[in-house]
């Protein structure tokens, strides 16, 4: 299935290995820190909806 | 003669309101002395009159060209002489009072000597004698005793007495005494902010949520 | 009915938390067969050789990339002149994914100048460019994380935006004039478009609309965040007044 | 306004290293360029006019941190934000200051230090117009850089980053004009290019400038 590349093997593989990986680290960092300041937005809530 | 007019004030520090529904109007002759504690907003207060930054509400109605502002610092150049800090300002404000206030402010012996040289005392002195170099009749002073001894202090209230005498006028904040017995007071703490849940200013983003956040 | 309407936090959570399923849900419809089609099915070049593979990523890379800034000069300017507060943070949502496109960008070129060129790196202006809009990507983005006012930095980094727009489009002119003929015609990117056959061209197209869905994603996630951080700042801020 | 340039020459002059710090630096650079790349004069002479340009830039970014910082601490910027004179022509003359004290030691400085590098006859004419025409660019993009730093700790670093991407066309075309004036080539474009971002520049960024400093001060 993997298709031939001949002599450019290292520059193809290259290029997509970096870009996916870039991507997917790009994609893995917004989650997170999305997830992170979620949690604590409400957390915050929470604490000022009971201190009154 | 009034000077400089507040309604209904609201000013804001970092988006958030601090102080709101400050009214009080200044006259010629006149001196007024803003009090509270630290963090009410008197600093912040004195800034948004001196168009530093803009007010969340209210009107400040003031003529063009009456307000000199003096915050904590004293704007003073550490390596220019006494005569050379005034002379800059008064280039910058056009006006040719130098020589009077070099003489009214007592500092004619230390004309020569390099502001660095100075006493706190008479670094507070040389920043009376900026304000007077100005030529402009109101007068927004930040804490301008502290750090002061009491005969300092004293020589503070007389340059202030003298100011409002030639038809100036003052508006101080502080949290200490300034000797100044004949001035107005205005204590803040009756205008500080309601929190936005009571009803109070809420900040420009804040303003945009309405109850609970989803 | 008014598009301002969407510059409300609120509406704009709504509406985004709305629309987020259907833009992921695009975004794997269109990059998923773009970049499998402009993997595995394309033909080998060629002129090219088996090279052309890299395009797919990084066209639409570099596509993305000079765009980006473009949108956030646009949010800039929306934020400076009606102050709504989404605008910024979406500019500022947006700098990071633009770092990234400039970068995979310089790292695909690079693999592709090699057996090009001969060379992973050469300074041929459109290289050149894209390393000083990286720069000005990292500017912007260090500015944002220095401020600690909110608004401060939403203003700040809007003129530096509008002032870094003006200048990144002289380097790019500087950087044409500074190296012309040295290396004329050489350079990889869409100018080839009319000569690239079609079935080079439609898997492309694909991938450049993939990336431009996945821009979209990944803008509304970051905006929202940035949204709930601002929320979070202001609430803490006024627990710490009360 | 005169005052107030007056006044920051002075204060450059009293705080010492105002005029000779920056010139002693372009002059390092200089020295160490040739430990670098080796003493052989005809790589020197091929390198000077960019290592005598990036020098100047290097030398002209080390005080521009300076330009407002001390102004802003001493309580000087609120009370000048305050002042009858309009901010963008304090910007403006802080921006020209800084190139009295910097910019034009190094323009005059400039042909002395080319010798060390064994930079080409014709060339000397070209460094010179070319140095004289960008450098108040450089002066004036620094003082945006600084507004926009003014109020932050450990803002040197970060003043660096946002710029030097902005010195970027000014030094291509600066030193390219330098460089084909020594060949004898056409110098019409980058002549042109350099007067013409030093005048929209010096015309337009004092606004952004100004506008910096307002919302630092806020």
């Amino acid at each position: 299935m993997m298709p031939e590349f001949g002599k450019y093997t290292v520059t193809i593989l290259g290029s997509w290995g970096a870009t996916l990986a870039l991507l997917a680290g790009l994609i893995l960092v917004t989650l997170m820190r999305g997830a992170k300041v979620k949690r604590a937005l409400k957390a915050q809530e929470e604490r000022m909806k009971t201190d009154g | 003669m009034t000077l400089l007019a507040v309604e209904n004030l609201t000013v804001s520090r970092g988006g958030l309101a601090v102080l709101e529904g400050v009214s009080f109007s200044l006259a010629a002759g006149h001196a007024l002395v803003l009090r509270g504690p630290n963090g009410i907003g008197k600093t912040t207060l004195l800034r948004t009159l001196a168009g530093l930054q803009p007010a969340l509400a209210g009107r400040i109605s003031m003529p063009p060209e009456t307000m000199a502002y003096a915050a904590h610092a004293d704007g003073l150049k550490a390596t220019l002489t006494v005569r050379e800090n005034l002379q800059f300002w008064a280039a910058i404000y056009a006006t040719d009072t130098v020589e009077a206030a070099l003489d009214r402010m007592n500092l004619r012996a230390l004309e020569h000597r390099a502001a660095m040289s100075l006493s706190a005392g008479q670094k507070r002195r040389l920043g009376l004698a900026r304000l007077l170099v100005t030529g402009r009749p109101v007068w927004v002073l930040d804490e301008p005793t502290v750090s002061l001894d009491a005969a300092s202090v004293a020589l503070f209230a007389e340059a202030v007495r003298a100011h409002l005498a030639v038809g100036g006028a003052a508006l101080m904040a502080t949290h200490i005494d300034l000797g100044l017995a004949e001035a107005e007071v205005l204590d803040l703490g009756p205008f500080k902010a309601r929190p936005p849940e009571a009803g109070g200013h809420r900040g420009a983003f804040d303003h945009d949520f309405d109850g609970a956040f989803l | 009915m008014s598009i301002w309407e969407y510059a409300n936090p609120v509406k704009f959570m709504q509406t985004s938390g709305w629309l987020l399923p259907w833009v992921v849900g695009a975004t794997v419809l269109t990059l998923v067969p773009g970049l499998v089609w402009g993997f595995f099915f394309t033909p080998v070049a060629a002129e090219f050789g088996a090279t052309v593979k890299v395009i797919y990523v990084h066209v639409p890379a570099a596509t993305l990339a000079i765009n980006i800034w473009v949108m956030m000069l646009v949010a800039s300017l929306i934020w400076l002149i009606r102050r709504h507060h989404v605008s910024a943070l979406a500019a500022k949502a947006a700098a990071p994914i633009g770092m990234v496109m400039t970068l995979i960008a310089l790292i695909t070129g690079a693999f592709w100048g090699q057996p090009m060129w001969g060379t992973w790196w050469e300074w041929d202006p459109r290289l050149t460019s894209f390393l000083i809009l990286f720069l000005f990507y990292l500017g912007y983005m260090a500015l944002w994380e220095a401020i600690e006012n909110p608004d401060t930095a939403a203003d700040l980094t809007g003129v530096l935006c509008l002032v870094g727009s003006v200048f990144a489009v002289l380097s790019r002119y500087a950087a044409i004039f500074w190296n012309q003929g040295l290396h004329q015609g050489s350079t990889l990117s869409l100018d080839k478009e009319q000569h690239i056959a079609d079935v080079y061209w439609q898997p492309l197209v694909l991938s450049i609309g993939g990336f431009g869905m996945l821009f979209v994603t990944l803008l509304l996630l970051r905006t929202r965040t940035e949204i709930r951080s601002r929320r979070l700042k202001a609430l803490e801020q006024r627990e710490r007044m009360a | 306004m005169i005052a107030l340039l007056a006044r920051d020459l002075r204060l450059a002059i009293r705080a010492g290293g105002g005029f000779g710090l920056g010139l002693a630096f372009f002059l390092i650079v200089v020295t160490l360029v040739p430990f670098g790349v080796g003493p052989q004069g005809e790589i020197l002479a091929r390198i000077a006019s960019g290592i005598l340009w990036l020098g100047a830039l290097l030398a002209c970014l080390l005080s521009l941190d300076r330009i407002f910082a001390l102004d802003f601490e001493d309580g000087s910027l609120d009370l000048l934000a305050t002042a009858p004179i309009p901010l963008e022509a304090v910007v403006t003359i802080k921006a020209l200051a800084h190139w009295i004290t910097t910019g034009l030691p190094l323009v005059l400085a400039a042909p002395l230090f080319a010798v060390l590098l064994h930079l080409p006859g014709p060339a000397y004419l070209w460094l010179e117009v070319s140095l004289l025409l960008g450098t108040p660019a450089l002066s004036v993009l620094g003082t945006f850089g600084a507004a926009l730093t003014v109020g932050l700790k450990r803002g040197g670093l970060l003043l660096s980053l946002l710029v030097l991407p902005l010195y970027v066309p000014t030094l291509i075309f600066g030193a390219e004009l330098v460089r084909r004036g020594a060949e004898g080539m056409a110098i019409e474009v980058p002549l042109t290019m350099l007067a013409g971002i030093t005048a929209a520049t010096v015309a337009l960024v004092p606004f952004a400038s100004a506008a910096a400093i307002r919302v630092n001060l806020r």
